[in-house]
């Protein structure tokens, strides 16, 4: 099978999966959710009547399975419904949020693949020495704790007592970006956003370190028992050599299909992380929509952050069609 | 090693210096004239749902929006109407036409002048659509509006509606502009541009993060001094009080007590201590028995220790409410009315004698004459710490008696709907926990009798919450009537204490505390804050008085300290790379 | 003397002719394996349905007591003859009687009945027994599970018999143990037991000592051969090994990609192979005899291909010597050359210059 | 002995003398067919039959047990007596459930039919469910009957669950069911350690010391176990080896530091934090193990039905679990945790289900994959050709072979389940109505303990989650390294 043919099977799948999902959660949300525009009912001096008339503009006195439809056209114009309590668009709502998540997540991801992958290695081959038994250690302990709590351990020692005890740096704690940026050059608004963005990501990026090196140091103890390294070895080939031409690669492998995999866990990690550091991304958009009842809100927010976590893995699939020719005709 | 650490320490002399060269710059003393300029942060809890002020249903959006959009009128911090669009207003004989005479001069933030059209329009959009979420109850009573020239413009009532209503409800409606209102869908407008004639224009607003106002400088009243004031969105206090050590924010409500103390250490911070209009009270199911008995009721509020629900729920802050339901403070208390002290020997006497004895068993729980448990269940607002809090003290409380609480946490909404809130009539629960917030905790003539009246809108069984059906009911519903008939204050407020005497008798509600917060804030950079005993410091009045106590600081400050810092990290991740 | 009976098949004017003599017999039985096309290929695709042939018109008659060896390379689709005579694995087509029935047709209770006389030994000891159950629980499962006995004082009397049979002695000691707890040989011998449980008449023997050592063979093939003889058991000995099926065997059939292509007396077989193929796998077995050397290259090309893309024509024609254009066209049946000797190829007077 | 001993021994006596008359020939018929109705169609032989072997060799293994228990180390021993001791505490709670909540209902109930029935129910279920803790006992001891362990385990708590449903109303009473699953559940786990250990058999002590001592010579493994023992001890005990009770307000000692009078210090009402933290670390326990074991029971269900039956079944069951794998699971927990059928009240028991509707598929996934390899083995083969049913090989072949990445698998789950229960609470939706380590921590940040200098309201919950799910990680790795032999140290 060609590579565009697998390509394009996967898109397909990815495809199918995603619609089936979004009908999931639009028929979990329509059958068991409240009139959404109770919102406008909050006021006792309303008549009775009201909210019916809005009923009508809204389409929510279709029956379901029309109400099914026209979400789905509406969804393949890209529109996600109207949010009653934000009183716009939900795409748009959405499209406020969505770049800092992409922000945080994106480079959560790339930082957590490449130091992940190399520190893997390195416990990996170091096997039984001092760093793996430090890195097993802080990599079990560091993950006991809950994500929050080390967000909150975080904001309290490097946003406040780094201050009180005078320390030269210390953090901002709100938002991502200072309101006063617009008086900044570009440069200077750059680095805002980054130096905003450099306590959330840390804690992200450590915990997602810690699980892809573990994730590659298992695979490279299990490649390194395969007959072909011993082989190897038996050429007289250098540990260095080993590790790299041969050890590497394959157990490379398995780590660039769990990418899509993480891609879940990382997303709902920066929900954690984004309402403990008021980082304004989706994951806290959903948080509050659902605080807030609004169901159009939240079912978009969901749709969207599934979709991201779809296409994290459809990456991932084929780019491991284009490493390992194999997956292509499975 | 010694290396790395060589580099640490001269960078962070340099960042130290430069620190330090900034904060030595002396505080001027204050001057006569006020300083111009300045960027004062606030904090607020949530970010807002939307901008258009007809839609809108938050305190979130009120706050931001109150910034922007100006009324008639406004109440200042000691709860005065005090004019602002118009400088004056008069009624007729009969108190049912009102003139309101408007200021000259206004302008729209977009430099469009204001005139008398925009207030015609403005009240004519709300007359006229019945579906705007944020009508008032009152456009139902009004029967038209004349503009009588371009200053003056009045209102025909179609009863004589009381002072506090029309001003209240009605005056204090946000004025929008016709040129930018007239030509859209009012229920789904963005309004991102936000024109209004308040004394701050919106310059910014990143959702979820903060909101920019620069100051509107042709505002017709005095102020702002201020150039910007941003409001931060702040999820967590604890968050914000970080930010307020630090100088991110420079006010900060609802810290509790011992973070105050741990704040006051700061010379940069002080406290401001107020109360707020707002009275919790336990709601007791009068359809059911035995709630419906008047001594078991009073027996509960005996049985209750008010005043530590208030140092412990409450760190502190705040009063015990009065029995009749009213504000200690406001003008319509009478303070000749039965009073509840804690007194747990007094409740369980009276519950031995209204038969209520621990009969069955030695579980320390009473039984009724048919060997029920008093056992009951107390419905709480889950969002609400306090609530909470409260309703565990309140259960440890009422085991001293003999009765058996057990606490149901729900999200608002549903205990809102469960007692019969939202008109769903259901009255599904036994004990509840809520409270009147803002004007309608203050028990107003008017207000009351339609509260308490049986057969009003408010009072009837259908709405009243939570429910009294006790005996003295016609007495209040005949004293209700006659202050709906009258107009004489005095006579109006007499009947009220004839009415607040019966229901601290009778306790339809059980009123527990007038809440109260305490408001950190700066004082290292603006003075001029306002402060009422009902507000903290950041209030309206207080955004067009505060100005700068010296000139501002470089805005370049935290971006060279970001830049150090950078470099710092940098040299430090390339010394370790090596 | 030959009895013969006539059996009618419902709805079927097939006639059966059933010698007495005969264990079983296998008809005409085909397994093609599907070939699992994806999800979305199905349905965006028309399904143009490819198969595995695995076993392709196979026909063979076993004897009472006789021993039958199946031959031929790995992948060629002896196994899976075996399983479909137990009806492990289901069959495609074609028909298997037992006692005058074709118990292709059995409902499940009958089919019950009949497995009492049909076990199977499996090749590798290791895989062929549960771990978590102990070596009475192996013995014991065909009793329990075709209720033979119900008293579990009795099922283990002959559970006890059995293992002593097969040489496991002392008994008692084995029934508390555990698969892992035994050695290759010793596993075996238990699976021998197993099979032997309920006295078959037909047991198919799945390459049983081939992942033993050598040193250990003899040992349980003379117990099977013992025990064959004891009981008057047939068998289907499937193997790869021709030297090995020479000393069990008293008839032989050489497979090929799913086809027998020669079958016949063992010795004569052995003696004077027809089929290309046959002479490929003999002249394959190593001779004992260090002096002998090979006379000419291995008659034989290639390895065995996949049963999915088979050669039209003669299946063996891609790797044969002898192919000839003809061979690619015509699909040879097995033709009987001798009494009981049969084989499948269109040149075989030519090759082995038979008139 | 010789076979012929073995033989005798096993021998039955004859039952019935022959008849000598023709009434008594009669007789005897009619008595015969009757017997044979009575006694063998239903199945009376069989059991009796079957207890008086079981006994016996009861009998037998408690002699053997005795000499075995001096035959092996002393941290095993004690394994053992920490299985029979948690066994005991299993089959008391669940007693104590009945007797002290489902009885009292059920016969003080003044209450509609509905309740009487569900608190009849309740009480059996409870009963049924102490009946299979029982039996584990029995199981563990007996050989035969070792292999439906799982099988057992499965049922089991099954039954725990429905009563623990049932038990909902009485949100705190129901606590004795959940502790009474999480007892057997280490009962289970004990067991299997110290009886059944993975490849391991009673008889066999070399080759399960070899696998204990995989287990054992991983110093994680000792550690996390001995501080898996430890916590769930404390949190067994909880407030009764305190002072206080849970909800005991001293409110004239708020928010005041560590002392002799309150351990861990106190909350804003008072609250002694020792006392709520080992009532807390009950609940979470109870969360991990009622979430993780049912995920995954629910998981090996559908994913050995899966692979089992193949075909369309298999894909469809394949597919949905893809589906609900691409969902980030945080954000679809929230959305569950939402929906109104939870009418705002949140119950731990509730978490727990919205764990197990996430995370099953993983599961499924890989017991899938496993029940896949093991359909392929001969050993299944050789049933079949037995005339073995798919009832047979599933339970009989599949599942027991399936145990042990199963356990491997819970223990993850219920690591996980605790994390997921903490998260939850934070962002507020958790169980308000008990305490719970994540809803401490939740507190503990709504009373500013970081910025006021609170230390002992934080940093206890955060270091017990640490600590609990630590101790099911180093447990987890050291099965994996049991189960998978290649990451074993050499």
């Amino acid at each position: 099978m060609g590579l565009w043919k697998y390509i394009l099977k996967r898109l397909i799948f990815a495809l199918v999966t995603y619609f089936v999902a979004v009908t999931l959660v639009f028929f979990i949300y329509h059958v068991m959710q409240g009139d959404p525009t109770y919102i406008y009912s909050g006021n006792v001096h309303i008549d009775e009547d009201i909210p019916d008339s809005t009923r009508e503009r809204w389409g929510l006195d279709e029956p379901l399975w029309k109400q099914y439809f026209i979400f789905l056209r509406n969804l393949l114009q890209g529109d996600l419904g109207y949010s009653f309590f934000k009183g716009k668009p939900v795409m748009e709502v959405i499209g406020e949020t969505l770049p800092w998540t992409l922000l945080l997540l994106g480079s959560a991801f790339i930082i957590n693949g490449i130091l992940g992958i190399l520190l893997g290695s390195l416990v990996a081959w170091r096997r039984g020495s001092k760093v793996d038994a430090t890195f097993v250690l802080t990599y079990n302990v560091y993950n006991a704790f809950p994500l929050f709590f080390v967000g909150m351990l975080f904001i309290a020692l490097f946003g406040y007592y780094f201050y009180i005890w005078d320390f030269p740096i210390y953090f901002p704690l709100l938002g991502a970006q200072n309101p006063l940026s617009y008086r900044f050059t570009f440069i200077q608004q750059v680095g805002d956003v980054l130096w905003h963005l450099a306590m959330p990501l840390t804690v992200l990026v450590i915990s997602g370190v810690l699980g892809w090196s573990w994730f590659m140091r298992g695979n490279l103890i299990n490649v390194k028992t395969e007959d072909y390294i011993q082989t190897a070895r038996a050429k007289g080939l250098s540990e260095n050599q080993i590790l790299f031409k041969h050890g590497f690669r394959n157990a490379l492998l398995p780590v660039i299909t769990s990418i899509g995999m993480s891609v879940g866990g990382l997303i709902g990690g920066s929900v954690l992380i984004e309402s403990v550091f008021n980082y304004p991304g989706t994951g806290l958009l959903l948080l509050n929509a659902l605080l807030e009842n609004d169901y159009n809100l939240v079912q978009g927010a969901f749709i969207i952050i599934a979709g991201l976590t779809l296409l994290g893995l459809l990456i991932a699939e084929i780019l491991y069609g284009f490493i390992d020719p194999r997956v292509r005709n499975a | 090693m010694i290396k790395l650490n060589r580099k640490i320490l001269v960078s962070m002399t340099i960042v130290l210096a430069f620190s330090m060269m900034v904060s030595l710059v002396p505080t001027s003393i204050m001057a006569q004239e006020p300083i111009y300029g300045g960027t004062l942060y606030t904090p607020m809890g949530s970010d807002i749902d939307t901008l258009n002020l007809f839609t809108q249903g938050t305190t979130y959006s009120s706050y931001i929006l109150s910034h922007i959009y100006d009324s008639l009128v406004q109440y200042d911090v000691d709860n005065v109407p005090q004019p602002v669009i118009c400088s004056a207003w008069e009624d007729d004989v009969t108190g049912e036409i009102w003139t309101f005479t408007l200021r000259e001069g206004i302008v729209w933030h977009d430099g469009t002048p204001f005139t008398a059209d925009d207030v015609m329009f403005t009240w004519n959009l709300l007359l006229n659509d019945d579906t705007i979420p944020r009508r008032s109850w009152i456009f139902d009573w009004i029967d038209g509006f004349t503009k009588i020239d371009e200053t003056h413009v009045s209102v025909d009532f179609s009863y004589a509606p009381g002072f506090s209503d029309v001003m209240i409800d009605f005056a204090t409606q946000w004025i929008v502009p016709e040129h930018i209102w007239d030509s859209v869908d009012v229920l789904t407008f963005t309004n991102d541009a936000a024109i209004g004639c308040g004394p701050f224009k919106l310059a910014e607003y990143e959702p979820a993060q903060f909101f920019r106002f620069e100051a509107h400088t042709e505002y017709h009243l005095d102020g702002p001094y201020l150039a910007e004031k941003v409001v931060q969105i702040v999820r967590e206090t604890e968050a914000g009080y970080y930010a307020l050590s630090t100088g991110g924010l420079d006010v900060l409500g609802g810290a509790p007590p011992d973070l105050v103390d741990v704040a006051m250490v700061d010379p940069a911070i002080e406290k401001h201590e107020w109360l707020q209009d707002y009275w919790m009270y336990l709601g007791l199911n009068q359809r059911i028995y035995p709630m419906n008995i008047k001594e078991f009721r009073q027996a509960v509020l005996y049985g209750t220790n008010r005043s530590e629900i208030v140092d412990v729920a409450r760190y502190g802050r705040g009063l015990t409410c009065p029995a009749s339901c009213s504000l200690p403070y406001g003008d319509y208390y009478n303070p000749d009315v039965k009073e509840y002290d804690f007194n747990v020997a007094l409740a369980n006497s009276m519950l031995d004698d209204l038969g209520f004895l621990d009969s069955i068993g030695d579980d320390g729980i009473r039984e009724d004459a048919n060997g029920t448990d008093l056992a009951f269940e107390i419905m709480v607002s889950a969002e609400a710490q306090e609530s909470v809090d409260t309703a565990s003290l309140v259960q440890g409380y009422m085991a001293d008696i003999g009765i058996d609480i057990t606490i149901k946490p729900v999200l608002f909404d549903v205990l809102w709907h469960e007692v019969g809130g939202d008109g769903s009539q259901l009255y599904d629960y036994e004990w509840c926990l809520l409270g009147w917030v803002g004007f309608w905790s203050d028990i107003h003539p008017n207000w009351a009798s339609w509260l308490f009246n049986a057969n009003g809108n408010w009072g009837g069984d259908g709405k009243n919450i939570p429910g009294w059906s006790g005996d003295p009911r016609a007495d209040v519903t005949d004293l209700c009537e006659q202050i709906f008939l009258t107009n004489d204050e005095d006579e109006k407020k007499d009947l009220l204490n004839q009415i607040q005497v019966i229901v601290a008798e009778d306790l339809p509600y059980l009123p527990l505390n007038i809440l109260g917060g305490v408001t950190l804030y700066r004082v290292d950079e603006f003075d001029g804050w306002v402060m009422g005993s009902t507000t903290g410091p950041d209030n309206w009045e207080s955004w067009l008085n505060i100005q700068l106590l010296e000139p501002e600081s470089s805005p370049g400050f935290l971006a060279l300290g970001a830049f150090l810092t950078v470099v710092v990290v940098v040299g430090l991740v390339r010394k370790r790379r090596r | 003397m030959l009895h013969v009976i006539y059996i009618r098949r419902t709805g079927s004017e097939t006639m059966t002719l059933i010698d007495k003599e005969i264990a079983i017999e296998a008809k005409n039985l085909k397994k093609y394996f599907p070939l699992q096309a994806g999800l979305f290929a199905s349905l965006f695709k028309k399904s143009e349905n490819k198969f595995v042939h695995a076993v392709d018109d196979v026909s063979f008659a076993i004897k009472k007591g006789e021993t039958f060896g199946l031959v031929g390379e790995s992948g060629c689709g002896k196994s899976t003859t075996g399983y479909l005579i137990l009806q492990i694995e289901k069959l495609t087509a074609g028909s298997i009687y037992f006692r005058g029935v074709d118990v292709v047709t059995l409902s499940k209770e009958a089919l019950k009945e009949v497995r009492k006389d049909l076990q199977i030994i499996f090749q590798n000891p290791y895989e062929s027994m549960s771990p978590r159950f102990s070596i009475l629980d192996i013995v014991a499962e065909p009793l329990r599970l075709l209720n033979i006995l119900d008293d579990e004082n009795e099922i283990m009397q002959k559970v006890l018999e059995e293992l002593t049979d097969v040489g496991l002695i002392p008994a008692e000691d084995f029934l508390d143990r555990f698969p892992h707890e035994l050695s290759g040989g010793q596993r075996q011998r238990v699976s021998i037991a197993r099979a032997f449980t309920l006295n078959p008449t037909f047991i198919v023997a799945d390459e049983p000592v081939s992942m033993l050592d050598v040193s250990i063979r003899v040992g349980i093939l003379k117990t099977m051969q013992e025990l064959s003889r004891k009981h008057g058991t047939a068998f289907l000995f499937i193997t790869h090994d021709l030297a090995l099926a020479r000393t069990m065997c008293d008839r032989i059939a050489v497979m090929y990609l799913g086809r027998i292509v020669e079958q016949g007396p063992t010795e004569e077989i052995i003696h004077t192979p027809l089929h290309p193929y046959t002479k490929a796998l003999i002249a394959a077995v190593p001779s004992p005899d260090p002096d002998a050397r090979r006379t000419e290259e291995l008659p034989i090309i290639g390895e065995v291909p996949s049963g999915i893309d088979i050669a039209s024509g003669c299946r063996f024609h891609p790797r044969c010597i002898y192919a000839i254009e003809k061979c690619k066209e015509i699909d040879p049946h097995l033709e009987q050359v001798k009494k009981d000797h049969k084989v499948a190829c269109i040149r075989y007077k030519e090759i082995n210059e038979i008139k | 002995m010789t076979y012929t001993d073995i033989t005798k021994k096993h021998e039955k006596k004859k039952r019935f003398s022959k008849p000598r008359e023709k009434v008594n020939l009669f007789i005897t018929k009619i008595r015969a067919t009757l017997l044979l109705i009575f006694w063998e169609k239903t199945g009376l032989k069989k059991a009796i039959n079957w207890l008086k072997i079981w006994f016996k060799k009861v009998l037998d293994k408690i002699y053997q047990l005795y000499l075995y228990l001096f035959k092996i180390n002393s941290f095993v021993f004690v394994l053992r007596i920490l299985t029979v001791l948690f066994w005991l505490a299993a089959v008391s709670m669940l007693l104590l459930d009945t007797i002290t909540v489902a009885l009292p209902i059920y016969t003080d109930s003044l209450g509609t039919d509905e309740v009487l029935i569900k608190a009849l129910l309740w009480v059996i279920f409870d009963l049924l469910a102490a009946a299979t803790v029982l039996y584990v006992i029995v199981a563990i001891f007996v050989e035969e009957e070792r292999s439906r362990l799982p099988t057992i385990a499965i049922v089991q708590i099954f039954l725990i669950l429905a009563g623990l449903l049932l038990g909902l109303p009485n949100s705190e009473d129901s606590v004795y069911v959940g502790f009474a699953l999480l007892f057997n559940f280490i009962t289970i786990v004990f067991a299997y350690f110290s009886f059944v250990a993975l490849d391991d058999q009673v008889k066999s002590l070399t080759q399960f010391r070899k696998s204990s001592k995989v287990f054992f010579r991983n110093r994680m493994g000792k550690i996390g176990l001995v501080i898996l023992v430890v916590l769930v001890t404390l949190a067994a005990l909880g407030p009764s080896i305190t002072r206080y009770e849970a909800d005991d307000m001293d409110l004239a000692n708020i928010h005041e530091g560590p002392s002799d009078i309150h351990i861990l210090g106190t909350d804003k009402f008072g609250h002694d934090t020792w006392t709520v933290l080992l009532d807390s670390l009950g609940i979470s326990l109870l969360v991990g193990v009622v979430a993780g074991s049912l995920c995954v029971l629910l998981g090996t269900t559908i994913g050995v039905t899966s692979a089992y039956i193949g075909g369309w079944v298999d894909t469809i069951l394949m597919r949905f679990a893809d589906i609900v794998l691409v969902m980030p699971p945080l954000p679809l927990m929230f959305l569950l945790a939402s929906l109104p059928f939870l009418l705002g009240t949140i119950h731990w028991s509730m978490i727990a289900i919205i764990y197990v509707i996430v995370f099953w598929p993983v599961s499924a996934k890989l017991i899938r994959g496993q029940a896949l390899s093991l359909k392929q083995r001969t050993f299944i083969h050789s049933a079949k050709a037995s005339g073995a049913s798919n009832r047979y090989v599933i339970f009989s072949h599949l599942l027991p072979n399936v145990f042990p990445l199963m356990l491997t698998m819970i223990i993850t789950s219920m690591r996980q389940a605790i994390l997921y229960e903490a998260f939850l609470a934070y962002l507020g939706l958790g169980d308000p109505l008990n305490n719970s380590l994540g809803l401490m921590l939740q507190a503990a940040q709504n009373q500013f303990a970081l910025a006021s200098g609170y230390w002992w309201l934080i940093f206890p919950p955060a270091i017990a989650i640490a600590l609990t799910t630590l101790s099911f990680a180093f447990i987890g790795m050291a099965f994996d390294e049991i189960v998978n032999p290649r990451l074993r140290k050499r």
